[in-house]
C-alpha cells in the first residue's frame, strides 16, 4: 500500500505527467486522448476520496495536518523552501473539492467538441495537478506556486478555445490576476520575513505557526503585510471593487475551464486568508476587519444587483460568482470558529454549485445557441431533466436548504451577529436578491412559452434532452452538493477540529470586540502580547 | 611654484571634457572617433601623473595596456566606419539614424 | 640579483592550471582558424561542429567539475580571484557561447557570410567573460572588459554588406569607447586616491580590489573616491544598459545579427553584472551610503523604463532589449540587495542569470527559425497562427516568454522568487513596489506576444491581403533537441533548484 | 416502536417516496401516484399510531434530537418536539393530506407530468411534516425554506404557461421577503436566548430568567406573513392558485399557509403584547378585506384563495387576541371546509374541463350532487352556520374580540370585533354568491353542460372532508363521551386538548413577564368561550354573527341570483367591481416597483460598474501605461548624438549625487 | 625651467585638443590631434616616463593618426566641409562641455582635491620591490619586469585582443572571394 503522503505527490503529478504526455500526444487520436485525460482526472479525485474516507482516523499530530510528507527541491538551505505536503481540516474538504470539480470538469471537457482536444485536455490537466497541489500544500511557497501553475493554463485556454471578447478578457483576467498574485507573494514572502529569515521555519506553514505563536507579529508589520495579503488575495477572489475581471473573463472562457477557475481555483484567495492570514497575523486582521465587512458588503449588495441586471447567463453567473464571495469573505471577517467554518463551508459548496452553473449553462446554449437569458424561453417541456438540474444548481446557489450551499451562508450569518450585528440584515437581505436573479434565470429559460426567436432556433433544430456527456458531471457535483447538504457533518466535522484548533479563533473575537468598543487597535489582547513579545525579542521590524 | 599633481590632472580633465565636447559638438564620425581617442589619452596623462607622483608603476603599465588597447580600438572602429560608408556613402551621425523607433 | 626577487615572487602565483577552462576556450578559438587555413573548403562545413563539440566536451568536464579546482585567494598576481560562484559561471558563459554558436549555423547559412571567424570571435570574447567575472584587479578588469567590447565591435556589425548591422555596429563602437573612456577615468580616479601617501591607509597595489576596498574603509568620503566610483559605474551601467546608458539597447539590439543579439543580452549582461557584483562586494563594501541609493535609484528607474517602452513594441529585437533593460533593473535589485549586506543575492543573481539564459535562448532559437534574410525586420505579426502551423515552436516560445516573465513553474519565476528574498531581508521596500509593478507591466506585452502566436486572431476587412509570413517547413532534429532541451531546463528548474544554489 | 423512530419515519417516508419518484419514476404515470399515494397512506397511520400511543406529556429534548451540524459552541439540531399542538397539527397535516392525495389521483388522470407532481406532493409533506414535528428554530426555518420550494414547484407544474412561471417565482420571492426577517429574527434568537430550542426558551421566559423581546417577535412575525400571505406579503397567495387545484387545496388552504399560524401558535411565549396588537391589526384588517376582494373575482379559485387569505385573517385575529388555541382551532376547521371547498371547485373545474370561470358553469347540483351537497356544506361551515364545524371556532373568534375589549377595557378591540364581524358578512357574500353561480340556475356553457359527477377517487374524500368533517370536526367542543370515551380509540382525542385549552396553566404565571393578563390569555376555546361568558352578551354577539351571515346569504341570493351569466356587480357597477377586482392595487405598486425602482437602480448599477470599475479603475491605468511607453519610446531617435547625451547627463547627475549636490 | 616647460606643453595639448573639435576641416583636426599627442608626449616626459613618451609618439602619433588621416582621405573628407554644426547642438555641447570643466574646476582646485605629495625621488632600476609595490622606474627594462610578472595575465589576454582586432578587421573589409563565402550580389565593394 502507497503511504498517504506519497497519494498527495501522485495526486499533483499524475495528472501533470498525464499533461505532458498529451502535449506531444497529437499522435494517439481522441480515443486515447480521453482514455490519458481519463487517468489523469480519476487518480486525484480517488484518492482524494479515500484521503477523506480516511480523514477522521488519520494521526494529526501535527498540529492537525495528517498525511505529511516532506520533498527537498534546493531551496531548504538558502530560503527555507520545502515541498511540504500534507493535510488539515481546513484543506481536506477543498482539496476532496478540487478533485470532484476536477473529475466533473475534465469528463465534460473530453466529450467537448474542442479542437486540438489532446491539447484542451493537458491544458485542463496542468491545472488540475496544480490544484491539487494549492490545497495539498503546508508550505506556502508551494502554495502559491502551485496557484500560478493552475493559473496560467487560464490564459491559453481562454485565447484559444474562448467565446467572444476572449483576446481582451484574456490579457485583462491575466494582468489583474499577476497583479494580485504578486502582491500576495510579497505578503508571503513578509510572513517568512518575521522569523528573522530563519530556515528552520522557513516558508512551512507548521513552522511558522510555531514562531509566530511565540513571537507575534508587531502592529504595524501586520497592518501592512495584512493590508498585502487581503488587497492581493482579494484580486485573486474578485473582492469589490477588484471584480472586473471575473464576470468577462468567465463569460469569455471555456466551460471547463471556468467550472476548475470558478469553482476551486478562486477559493485559493480565501483559502489563504483563512489558513494564513488570520491566524498568522490576526492583529492585522483586526485592523482591517471593518475594511473586509464593508467591501464584502459591496460583494453582496452591490454587486448583487449588478446580477440583477444581466441578460446574458454567463455573465450572470460569473457576477453571482463574484457576489457569493461577499459572504465567505464576511465569515472570514468574523474571525470566530463559527464564522470560519461557515466560510470554509460555502467555499466548498460554492466551489461544486458554481461549476454546476456553468456545466448546465454550456447545456443550455448548446440547445438554443444563445446565452441571452431573454431570447429563450419555454425550454423545459423539451428538456425536463435538463431543467430539473437547472433548477436544482440555482436553488443550491441561492442557499436553499437541502444543499451544502445553506449551511455556510446560515452560518456565516449566525457567526456575524457577534461582532457586526448590523451587517446581518443587508447580508441576509442578499439572500433577496439572489432568489430573484436565480429564479429569473429559471423562469426565463426553461418556463413560460418557447419566445419568438427561440421557436425558430428549435424549428431547425432537434432539441433533446441533456446528454450522457453533460448529465455525468452535473450528476457528480449535483450528488455532492446534495450529500453534504443532507450531511453536512461529513465536512464541518474536520473543518470544526481544524478551525476549534486555532487558539487565535476563540481569542480574536474578543479582540474585536474590544476594538469595537474602544476603536483603538493597539488595547487588544494579541496586540499586547505581541508587544510584550517584541519587547523582549529585538522588536519587530515594522514593514 | 612648482607643478603640483592638481596641475597635471587639470590639464587632464580638461582634455577629457575636450574631448566630451567634441563628442557632442561634431558630426563627423571621425573626428567623434578623434576626440574618443582624446579621452583616452587624457586618463593616460593622469594616471602618469598619478604614479609619478605617489610613486608606483603600476599606472605607467596600465598606460602600456590602455595605448594597446586604444589602437586596436582605432583598427576596428575605422574599419566599421569605412564599411559603413561603403554603404550610405556618408560619414554624418544624422544620416546614420535609420535604426530607430 | 635580490631587487628581483619580488618580482620572482609574484611570478609564482602565474598559475595557467587555475584558468585551464579559458585557455581551452582560446584553443578551441585558435583551432578553428587553423582548420579554417588547411581544411578544403568543402569540408568546412565541419567547423561549427568542431566548435560546439569542443565546447560540450569544456562544458561536461566543467559539469563534472575538472578544470575548476580550488583555488584559495588571488591569483597571477592578484589579477583574478575565483570565487564561489566562478564555476557556475564559467558554465554560464560556456553554454551561452555554445548556444550563440548553434544559433550562428542556421544564421550564417541565411547569410553568406565568412563563418569561421564568426565562431572563433565568439568563443574568444566567451573566454575573455570567463576572465573578466573573476578578475579582482582594475588592469584585468579594464582589458578583459575591452576584449569583450572590441570582440562585440565586430560581432554586431558582423553582417559586414548590411547598413543596419553596420550602423548598429557604429553606435555600439562609439557608445561603447565613450563608456570606456568614462570607466577608464573613474579607475584612474581611485588609483590615484588609493595610491595617495598622503591619505591614511593608502596602497602601493591600488589597482586591487582587496587593497582598494581596505583604503575606502579608511576614508569613505574621500571626493575622490565618490567621483571614481560613481564614473566606474557608469562605465558597468553602459554593459548592462541601466538606465541612463541603456538608451542604445533597442537600436544596436535590432541591428545586430540575431545571434549576437542573444549573445549581448544574455552573457555581456551578465558579465557586466558579475564585474558590478565582484565591485560592489568588495572595493565598494563600505561605500553603502553612496552606492545603495544610487544604485536603488538607477534599478527602480530601469525596471520602469525597460518595461513601460517595451508595451506596444512590435519589433521583436526591440522588445527583447527593452524587456532585457527591465531585467537588468531586477537584477540591480539583487545588487542592491548585495550591497545591503545581503551575501545571499550573489546565489539570487547566478540563478536568475541561469533562468534568464536558458529562457531568452529558447526564445532566440524561434526567432531565428522564423526570421527572413535580413534579420532586423522581425515584427509580431509574423508569429500569427504558429501554434497551429509549429505547435512545437509554439510551446518553446511559450516556455520561454513565461519564465521571462516570471510565471511559475518556470526557472524565470524562481529567480525573481529568489530577488525578492534577497530585496526582502535587505528591507529594499521601495524597490520590491516598482519591480512588482514592473513584472505586471511586463505580463502585457509578454503575453501579448504569446497571445500572437496562440490566439486565431479575427481577421479584419484587409487582412487578408497581407501575405502569410513564411514558416519554417519541419525542424532539424538537432533544434528539436536544443530547443527542447532549453525549455525542459526552463521548466525542471522551476521545480527543483537543487545545485544551483551555493552558499 | 418508540416515538423517536415514528418521528423519524414520518419523515423519511415521503423523502424516500419522492426519491424513488424522481429517480425511476418520472415518466411513471399511476406507478408515481400510486407511490405518493401509499406514502400519504403510511403518514396517516404513522400519524395515528403517534396519536394513539401519546399519552399527553411534552417530547422534547436530546433524547429526540440528532446533531446535524456543529461549530464550536453553534450547533444545528433535527430534534422533534411534540406537545398538544403538535398533535392537532400532525393530525391535520395527516389526514387532509392523505385525501387530497387520494383526490388528486384523479384530478391529475389527464395529466402527463404526474411524476413531477407526485413527487412534489411528497417532498411537500416531508417539509410539512419537518415544520410540525422541529424541535427548534433553525430546523423550522430549513423546513420553512422547502415546503416554499415544493410550493414554488407545484405551482409551477403548468410550466409552460407563463403565468405559472411568473406565479411561482413570484411566491417564492415574496416568501423570501418574509424570511429574511423570520432569519434576522432567528439569529437574534439564538444571541439574545443563547439556544433556539423551543422547549428550552420556553423554559428560559417561564422561568423569568429571560423576558421577550419585541423585536425578536416582530422579526418572527415577518416569517409568519410571509408564509401565511398577511398584509403586505398577501399578493402571492392568489397567483399561487396557478398550480394544479389539489395543490391549491394542501397547500394554499390547508397546510402550509397554516404552517404560519401554527408556527406563530410555536412561539407565542415569545411574543410580547406589542407585538400581537400589530398582528391582530393586520390580520383583522386582511379578513376584512380580502373578503370583499373575493367577490370581484370571476375564477373559481381565485375567490376562494381570497377566502383563505380572509380565514388566515381570522386565526392571526384569534392569536392577537392571546388565544393560540383559538387560532390552532380554527386553522383545523379551516383545513376541513377549505380543502372541501377546494376539492369542490376542483372536481367541477375538472368535470368542466378546466373552466375556471363561475359565470361559465351553472347548474351543476343536478350533475354533480355529491359535489353540490359537500361544496354547501363546506359554505356552510365557513361561514360559520351554527353547530358547523366553522361555527365554533370562527364566531368565538368574533365573539372573543369583543370579550376581550370588555375584559381589558382597550376600546380598540371592539373596533377589532366591528371587522371581523363585517368579515364574517363577507364570508356569506361571497360564498353564497359562489354556491348560487355555480350550482343553481342553468349551465351557462358547452362545458358545464357535459359535466358529470366526478370518480370515486375525487368524491370520497369530497364526502370524508365535506360531509362528515366540515360539518362535526368541531363537535368535540361540548365534549361527549361517545361510549364512555371508547370512541377515543378511533378519535384521538388528544388533538382537540390545545383547541380547547391552548396553553392553559402555563400562561397563568404571565404577569412575571410583562403579558397583558385577561382571563384565559393563552388559552383555547374554552378560555375564549369563557371570555364572551363574562360579558354577559354572549348569546347576543352570536345572534350578530348570525345575522351577518344570514344577510349575506339573502343578499347574494336576490342579487345575483340563480346561474348568472355574468357579475351584476360588474355591469351595474364597474367602479366598485374594479376596486374590488384590483385588491387594493397591491399588485400594481409592486410591479411598478420591480420594473421602474428595482430593475432601474440595478441597470444603474451594472452601468456604473462598467463604466467606473472596468472602464477607468482598470482600462484607464492601462492606458496610461501605454501612453508612457508611446512617450519613451519616440526617446529613441537613432542619433547618435541623441544617445551621447544621455550619458553626459548620466555622467553629470551621478557625479553631483556623488558629490553631495543633490543631496 | 621644467615648470615653464609643463606650461607651454600643457597649453599646447590642450589648445590643439580643442582645436580638434572645432575644426570645420578633418584632415586639420587630425594635424592638431598630432600636435596634441606631441604635447602629451613631452608631458609624459616631463613625468620622466620616457617609454611612454616614445610609445605615445610611435603608436599614437605614429600610426593611429596615420591611420586616421588616410580614411578621412578615403572617404573624401570633403563633403565635412560644407555642413557647419547646427546652433542646438553648438548650444547643447557647449553647456555640456562647461558643465564638465566646471566639474572639474570645483573638484581639482577646490577644497576637495587630494593632499598634494612632494615629488619622490626615483631610481631607473627596480628596487626592494614586493608583491604588492613596484615603485616607479623609469627604464624601459623595468616594464618588462612589471608586464611579464604581474601583469602575465592581462598581457597575454592583451595579445588575443590583438588577435580579435586583426580578425575582425578582416572580416569587416577583406572582399569575399568565391571559395566557400562568395560575397551576395548586393554587397557593393570598394571597387564600385
Amino acid at each position: 500500500m502507497i503511504s498517504e503522503p506519497t497519494l498527495l505527490l501522485l495526486s499533483i503529478f499524475v495528472p501533470l505527467s498525464a499533461a505532458l504526455v498529451l502535449f506531444f500526444g497529437r499522435s494517439v487520436g481522441n480515443a486515447g486522448v480521453r482514455l490519458i485525460a481519463a487517468i489523469g482526472f480519476m487518480v486525484p479525485a480517488v484518492i482524494a476520496v479515500y484521503l477523506w474516507m480516511g480523514f477522521e482516523g488519520a494521526d494529526k499530530s501535527h498540529m492537525g495536518y495528517a498525511f505529511m510528507g516532506a520533498w527537498d527541491t534546493g531551496l531548504r538551505d538558502s530560503v527555507g523552501i520545502t515541498l511540504l505536503l500534507g493535510l488539515n481540516g481546513i484543506s481536506m474538504p477543498l482539496y476532496l473539492l478540487a478533485g470532484i470539480v476536477g473529475l466533473a470538469a475534465g469528463i465534460h471537457a473530453m466529450y467537448s467538441q474542442a479542437e486540438r482536444l489532446h491539447l484542451y485536455m493537458a491544458l485542463l490537466l496542468v491545472m488540475q495537478s496544480g490544484l491539487m497541489g494549492v490545497f495539498s500544500s503546508i508550505d506556502i511557497f508551494f502554495f502559491y506556486f502551485f496557484h500560478e501553475l493552475a493559473l496560467i493554463p487560464t490564459f491559453i485556454m481562454i485565447g484559444i478555445w474562448g467565446g467572444e471578447g476572449r483576446r481582451v478578457a484574456a490579457m485583462e483576467m491575466t494582468v489583474y490576476l499577476t497583479l494580485g498574485a504578486m502582491l500576495s507573494l510579497l505578503g508571503l514572502i513578509a510572513i517568512y520575513g518575521q522569523t528573522g529569515w530563519d530556515t528552520n521555519y522557513g516558508f512551512s506553514l507548521i513552522g511558522l505557526q510555531e514562531y509566530l505563536s511565540q513571537h507575534p507579529i508587531g502592529d504595524v508589520a501586520s497592518d501592512n503585510i495584512f493590508a498585502l495579503l487581503l488587497f492581493g488575495f482579494g484580486i485573486l477572489v474578485s473582492l469589490f471593487p477588484f471584480h472586473s475581471w471575473a464576470p468577462r473573463g468567465y463569460a469569455a472562457a471555456p466551460t471547463a475551464n471556468a467550472m476548475l477557475h470558478a469553482g476551486v481555483l478562486k477559493k485559493f484567495g480565501l483559502y489563504g486568508l483563512v489558513q494564513i492570514a488570520v491566524p498568522l497575523v490576526p492583529q492585522g486582521a483586526i485592523i482591517w476587519n471593518d475594511w473586509i465587512v464593508w467591501l464584502a458588503l459591496g460583494n453582496i449588495v452591490i454587486i448583487g444587483f449588478v446580477t440583477i441586471a444581466q441578460r446574458d447567463l454567463k455573465l450572470m453567473i460569473g457576477y453571482s460568482s463574484v457576489m457569493h464571495m461577499g459572504y465567505i469573505f464576511l465569515g472570514i471577517a468574523t474571525m470566530s470558529v463559527v464564522g470560519i467554518g461557515g466560510a470554509v463551508m460555502l467555499m466548498f459548496a460554492h466551489g461544486l454549485s458554481v461549476a454546476l452553473m456553468f456545466v448546465l449553462a454550456t447545456a443550455v446554449f448548446n440547445r438554443t445557441g444563445t446565452y441571452d437569458m431573454k431570447a429563450i424561453g419555454g425550454l423545459g417541456p423539451k428538456a425536463p431533466v435538463l431543467a430539473a438540474f437547472f433548477v436544482a444548481a440555482s436553488m443550491a446557489s441561492i442557499g436553499l436548504p437541502g444543499f451544502a450551499n445553506f449551511w455556510g451562508e446560515f452560518t456565516v450569518f449566525i457567526a456575524l451577529w457577534e461582532n457586526h450585528a448590523w451587517a446581518v440584515a443587508p447580508a441576509v437581505f442578499g439572500v433577496v436578491i439572489s432568489a430573484i436573479y436565480g429564479l429569473r434565470a429559471a423562469s426565463n429559460i426553461f418556463f413560460g412559452p418557447q419566445s419568438d426567436e427561440f421557436k425558430q432556433v428549435s424549428s431547425h433544430r432537434e432539441i433533446g434532452d441533456i446528454t450522457l456527456a453533460e448529465r455525468a458531471p452535473a450528476t457528480i457535483l449535483l450528488l455532492t452538493l446534495g450529500v453534504i447538504g443532507l450531511w453536512p457533518m461529513g465536512i464541518s466535522q474536520s473543518i470544526e477540529s481544524a478551525v476549534t484548533d486555532q487558539a487565535v479563533f476563540e481569542q480574536a473575537p474578543i479582540d474585536l470586540k474590544n476594538s469595537a468598543s474602544l476603536d483603538a487597535p493597539e488595547e487588544t489582547t494579541v496586540l499586547q502580547i505581541a508587544e510584550e513579545a517584541s519587547a523582549n525579542e529585538q522588536g519587530d521590524q515594522p514593514l | 611654484m612648482t607643478i603640483e599633481l592638481n596641475d597635471y590632472l587639470f590639464v587632464s580633465g580638461l582634455l577629457f571634457a575636450i574631448g566630451f565636447f567634441g563628442v557632442l559638438l561634431r558630426r563627423n564620425t571621425l573626428v567623434i572617433y578623434m576626440c574618443l581617442e582624446l579621452m583616452l589619452n587624457a586618463v593616460n596623462l593622469a594616471l602618469v601623473a598619478f604614479s609619478r607622483f605617489h610613486n608606483s608603476m603600476d599606472g605607467n603599465l596600465f598606460v602600456f595596456f590602455i595605448i594597446s588597447v586604444a589602437a586596436a580600438e582605432v583598427a576596428v572602429g575605422l574599419a566599421i566606419i569605412v564599411a559603413l560608408y561603403r554603404k550610405r556613402q556618408t560619414v554624418m551621425v544624422e544620416e546614420l539614424a535609420e535604426l530607430r523607433n | 640579483m635580490s631587487t628581483l626577487s619580488g618580482f620572482k615572487e609574484i611570478a609564482q602565483t602565474n598559475d595557467w592550471n587555475a584558468i585551464f577552462p579559458e585557455l581551452a576556450m582560446a584553443g578551441i578559438a585558435l583551432a578553428l582558424l587553423v582548420l579554417d587555413l588547411f581544411l578544403p573548403s568543402t569540408r568546412k562545413r565541419i567547423i561549427p561542429l568542431v566548435a560546439i563539440g569542443g565546447q560540450l566536451a569544456l562544458l561536461i568536464m566543467l559539469l563534472m567539475g575538472c578544470g575548476c579546482y580550488d583555488v584559495s585567494g588571488a591569483l597571477f598576481g592578484g589579477m583574478i580571484a575565483p570565487t564561489e560562484a566562478t564555476p557556475y559561471l564559467r558554465i554560464f558563459f560556456v553554454l551561452g557561447s555554445i548556444l550563440v554558436c548553434y544559433l550562428g549555423i542556421p544564421y550564417l547559412s541565411r547569410q553568406n557570410l565568412p563563418r569561421t571567424e564568426f565562431y572563433h570571435l565568439v568563443i574568444l570574447v566567451s573566454a575573455a567573460m570567463m576572465l573578466l567575472v573573476q578578475a579582482s584587479n582594475f588592469v584585468m578588469v579594464f582589458v578583459a572588459l575591452e576584449t569583450v567590447t572590441i570582440g562585440f565591435y565586430v560581432l554586431v556589425a558582423y553582417c559586414r554588406y548590411n547598413p543596419f548591422s553596420l550602423e548598429a555596429g557604429l553606435k555600439y563602437l562609439i557608445l561603447g569607447a565613450l563608456s570606456s573612456a568614462i570607466l577608464l577615468f573613474g579607475i584612474v580616479l581611485l588609483y590615484g586616491a588609493a595610491s595617495n601617501p598622503g591619505l591614511p591607509g593608502h596602497t602601493t597595489d591600488a589597482m586591487n580590489f582587496a587593497a582598494l576596498g581596505s583604503f575606502i574603509q579608511e576614508n569613505p568620503q574621500e571626493p575622490l573616491v565618490l567621483i571614481g566610483t560613481v564614473l566606474v559605474i557608469c562605465g558597468i551601467c553602459f554593459k548592462i544598459g541601466a538606465v541612463p546608458f541603456q538608451i542604445w539597447v533597442p537600436d544596436v539590439y535590432q541591428g545586430a545579427p540575431t545571434p549576437v543579439t542573444a549573445f549581448l543580452a544574455v552573457s555581456s549582461k551578465a558579465a557586466g553584472f558579475m564585474v558590478l557584483v565582484n565591485l560592489v562586494a568588495v572595493p565598494f563594501a563600505s561605500l553603502g551610503k553612496l552606492v545603495i541609493p544610487l544604485l536603488s535609484a538607477i534599478a527602480i528607474i530601469t525596471i520602469l523604463f525597460g518595461n513601460i517602452t517595451a508595451l506596444g513594441q512590435r519589433n521583436l529585437k526591440r522588445l527583447i532589449g527593452l524587456s532585457g533593460i527591465a531585467h537588468a533593473g531586477y537584477l540591480l535589485v539583487g545588487v542592491v540587495a548585495l550591497a545591503a549586506g545581503v551575501e545571499f543575492a550573489v546565489w539570487a543573481i547566478v540563478f536568475y542569470l541561469f533562468a534568464y539564459l536558458f529562457a531568452s535562448f529558447a526564445v532566440f532559437g524561434v526567432m531565428i527559425q522564423l526570421a527572413g534574410a535580413e534579420d532586423e525586420i522581425q515584427e509580431i505579426d509574423q508569429y500569427q497562427k504558429l501554434a497551429e502551423r509549429q505547435p512545437f515552436l509554439a510551446g518553446v516560445l511559450a516556455v520561454g516568454l513565461g519564465s521571462l516573465a516570471g510565471i511559475p513553474p518556470l526557472a524565470g519565476f524562481i529567480g525573481k522568487l529568489l530577488l525578492f528574498v534577497a530585496a526582502f531581508q535587505g528591507e529594499l521596500y521601495t524597490l520590491l513596489g516598482a519591480a512588482i509593478i514592473g513584472v505586471v507591466i511586463s505580463i502585457y506585452y509578454y503575453f501579448g506576444w504569446i497571445r500572437e502566436a496562440y490566439f486565431a486572431k479575427v481577421n479584419l476587412p484587409g487582412d487578408e491581403a497581407k501575405p502569410a509570413f513564411p514558416m519554417p517547413g519541419s525542424l532539424g532534429i538537432s533544434h528539436k533537441i536544443t530547443l527542447g532541451l532549453l525549455a525542459a531546463l526552463t521548466v525542471v528548474f522551476g521545480f527543483f533548484q537543487g545545485g544551483l544554489i551555493g552558499g | 416502536m418508540d416515538f423517536l423512530n415514528l418521528f423519524n419515519l414520518l419523515l423519511a417516508v415521503p423523502l424516500i417516496s419522492a426519491a424513488i419518484i424522481g429517480l425511476f419514476f418520472r415518466r411513471g404515470g399511476y406507478v408515481a401516484a400510486g407511490i405518493s399515494l401509499t406514502a400519504a397512506f403510511i403518514i396517516a397511520c404513522l400519524a395515528f399510531m403517534v396519536l394513539f400511543d401519546w399519552n399527553g406529556t411534552t417530547l422534547s429534548g436530546p433524547e429526540y434530537s440528532y446533531t446535524w451540524m456543529q461549530f464550536g459552541d453553534f450547533q444545528i439540531d433535527i430534534g422533534y418536539y411534540f406537545t398538544y399542538e403538535t398533535a392537532t397539527m400532525l393530525a391535520v397535516v395527516a389526514f387532509v393530506g392523505f385525501f387530497i392525495h387520494m383526490f388528486s389521483v384523479g384530478y391529475m388522470d389527464d395529466d402527463k407530468d404526474k411524476g413531477r407532481f407526485f413527487a412534489g406532493l411528497s417532498i411537500f409533506m416531508f417539509s410539512m411534516l419537518g415544520i410540525v414535528l422541529s424541535s427548534n428554530l433553525f430546523m423550522i426555518f430549513i423546513f420553512w425554506e422547502l415546503v416554499g420550494f415544493s410550493s414554488y414547484m407545484l405551482i409551477a407544474h403548468y410550466w409552460d404557461k407563463d403565468y405559472a412561471a411568473a406565479a411561482s417565482k413570484k411566491a417564492f420571492i415574496v416568501n423570501r421577503i418574509g424570511d429574511f426577517g423570520f432569519l434576522v429574527g432567528i439569529v437574534w434568537a439564538y444571541y439574545y436566548y443563547g439556544t433556539v430550542d423551543f422547549a428550552e426558551m420556553n423554559a428560559l421566559i417561564a422561568s423569568g430568567d429571560k423576558h421577550a423581546e419585541t423585536g425578536i417577535g416582530l422579526l418572527l412575525m415577518c416569517g409568519f406573513l410571509g408564509k401565511s400571505a398577511q398584509f403586505p406579503l398577501q399578493v402571492w397567495l392568489t397567483d399561487a392558485m396557478a398550480g394544479p387545484t389539489p395543490v391549491s387545496a394542501l397547500i394554499h388552504a390547508a397546510t402550509m399557509v397554516a404552517a404560519g399560524v401554527y408556527f406563530m401558535v410555536h412561539v407565542f411565549f415569545l411574543l410580547t403584547p406589542d407585538v400581537l396588537k400589530v398582528i391582530v391589526w393586520i390580520c383583522a384588517a386582511m379578513a376584512m378585506l380580502a373578503g370583499f376582494w373575493a367577490l370581484g373575482q370571476n375564477d373559481i379559485k381565485k375567490s376562494l384563495a381570497y377566502s383563505t387569505l380572509s380565514h388566515l385573517g381570522y386565526m392571526g385575529t384569534a392569536l392577537g387576541l392571546g388565544f393560540p388555541g383559538l387560532a390552532i382551532m380554527h386553522m383545523a376547521m379551516h383545513a376541513c371546509f377549505k380543502a372541501t371547498l377546494f376539492l369542490c371547485s376542483g372536481s367541477v373545474i375538472h368535470a368542466c374541463h378546466h373552466e375556471q370561470d363561475m359565470f361559465k358553469m351553472g347548474g351543476l347540483w343536478k350533475k354533480m350532487p355529491i359535489t353540490g351537497w359537500a361544496f354547501l356544506l363546506a359554505a356552510l361551515s365557513i361561514s360559520a352556520f351554527p353547530f358547523t364545524a366553522g361555527f365554533f371556532s370562527k364566531d368565538t373568534i368574533i365573539s372573543a374580540a369583543f370579550g376581550v375589549g370588555a375584559e381589558t377595557g382597550d376600546r380598540s378591540y371592539f373596533a377589532i370585533w366591528i371587522i371581523v364581524l363585517v368579515a364574517a358578512l363577507t364570508t356569506s357574500l361571497y360564498m353564497g354568491r359562489m354556491f348560487f353561480v355555480v350550482f343553481m340556475g342553468k349551465p351557462n356553457s358547452e362545458k358545464a353542460e357535459h359535466a358529470k359527477e366526478s370518480s370515486l377517487w375525487m368524491t370520497v374524500p369530497l364526502v370524508v372532508l365535506g360531509w362528515i368533517l366540515s360539518v362535526g370536526a368541531g363537535w368535540f367542543v361540548w365534549d361527549i363521551k361517545w361510549a364512555d370515551g371508547e370512541m377515543n380509540g378511533i378519535i384521538p382525542a388528544d388533538t382537540a386538548v390545545f383547541m380547547m385549552e391552548g396553553y392553559g396553566e402555563a400562561m397563568s404565571n404571565a404577569e412575571d413577564h410583562g403579558h397583558p393578563i385577561h382571563h384565559g390569555y393563552g388559552g383555547g376555546w374554552d378560555a375564549a368561550h369563557h371570555v364572551v361568558k363574562e360579558t354577559g352578551f354572549g348569546l347576543l354577539l352570536e345572534f350578530a354573527s348570525f345575522v351577518a351571515m344570514l344577510a349575506g346569504f339573502v343578499f347574494t341570493f336576490y342579487y345575483y341570483g340563480l346561474g348568472p351569466k355574468s357579475d351584476r356587480l360588474q355591469t351595474t357597477m364597474p367602479i366598485i367591481y374594479k376596486m374590488l377586482e384590483r385588491h387594493g392595487w397591491f399588485d400594481d405598486v409592486y410591479d411598478w416597483y420591480v420594473v421602474n425602482v428595482q430593475q432601474r437602480f440595478a441597470n444603474l448599477l451594472s452601468v456604473l460598474d462598467q463604466f467606473l470599475i472596468s472602464g477607468l479603475l482598470v482600462r484607464g491605468t492601462a492606458g496610461v501605461a501605454g501612453l508612457f511607453g508611446m512617450v519613451s519610446r519616440s526617446l529613441h531617435v537613432g542619433n547618435i548624438h541623441g544617445y551621447v547625451y544621455w550619458f553626459l547627463a548620466g555622467v553629470i547627475i551621478f557625479g553631483a549625487f556623488a558629490l553631495g549636490v543633490l543631496k | 625651467m621644467s615648470d615653464f616647460l609643463f606650461y607651454l606643453f600643457a597649453a599646447l595639448t590642450v589648445l590643439s585638443a580643442f582645436l580638434v573639435t572645432v575644426s570645420r576641416n578633418p584632415v586639420n583636426g587630425a594635424m592638431y590631434m598630432i600636435a596634441s599627442f606631441v604635447g602629451m608626449a613631452a608631458l609624459f616626459l616631463l613625468l620622466e616616463a620616457y617609454f611612454l613618451a616614445a610609445l605615445q609618439v610611435l603608436v599614437y602619433a605614429g600610426a593611429v593618426m596615420v591611420l586616421f588621416l588616410f580614411i578621412i582621405m578615403l572617404l573624401d573628407a570633403e563633403k565635412g566641409r560644407t555642413i557647419r554644426p547646427n546652433r542646438l547642438t553648438t548650444a547643447a555641447s557647449t553647456v555640456g562641455g562647461l558643465l564638465l570643466v566646471l566639474g572639474l574646476v570645483y573638484f581639482t582646485l577646490g577644497d576637495s582635491a587630494a593632499p598634494a605629495t612632494p615629488l619622490p625621488a626615483v631610481t631607473e632600476l627596480p628596487k626592494d620591490v614586493t608583491p604588492d609595490n613596484i615603485p616607479y622606474t623609469t627604464s624601459s627594462r623595468s616594464y618588462g619586469y612589471g608586464l611579464f610578472t604581474k601583469y602575465m595575465l592581462p598581457f597575454q589576454v592583451t595579445g588575443f585582443l590583438l588577435l580579435i582586432a586583426m580578425v575582425g578587421v578582416i572580416v569587416l573589409s577583406k572582399r569575399l572571394d568565391a571559395s566557400g563565402d562568395q560575397a551576395p550580389a548586393k554587397t557593393g565593394g570598394l571597387e564600385s
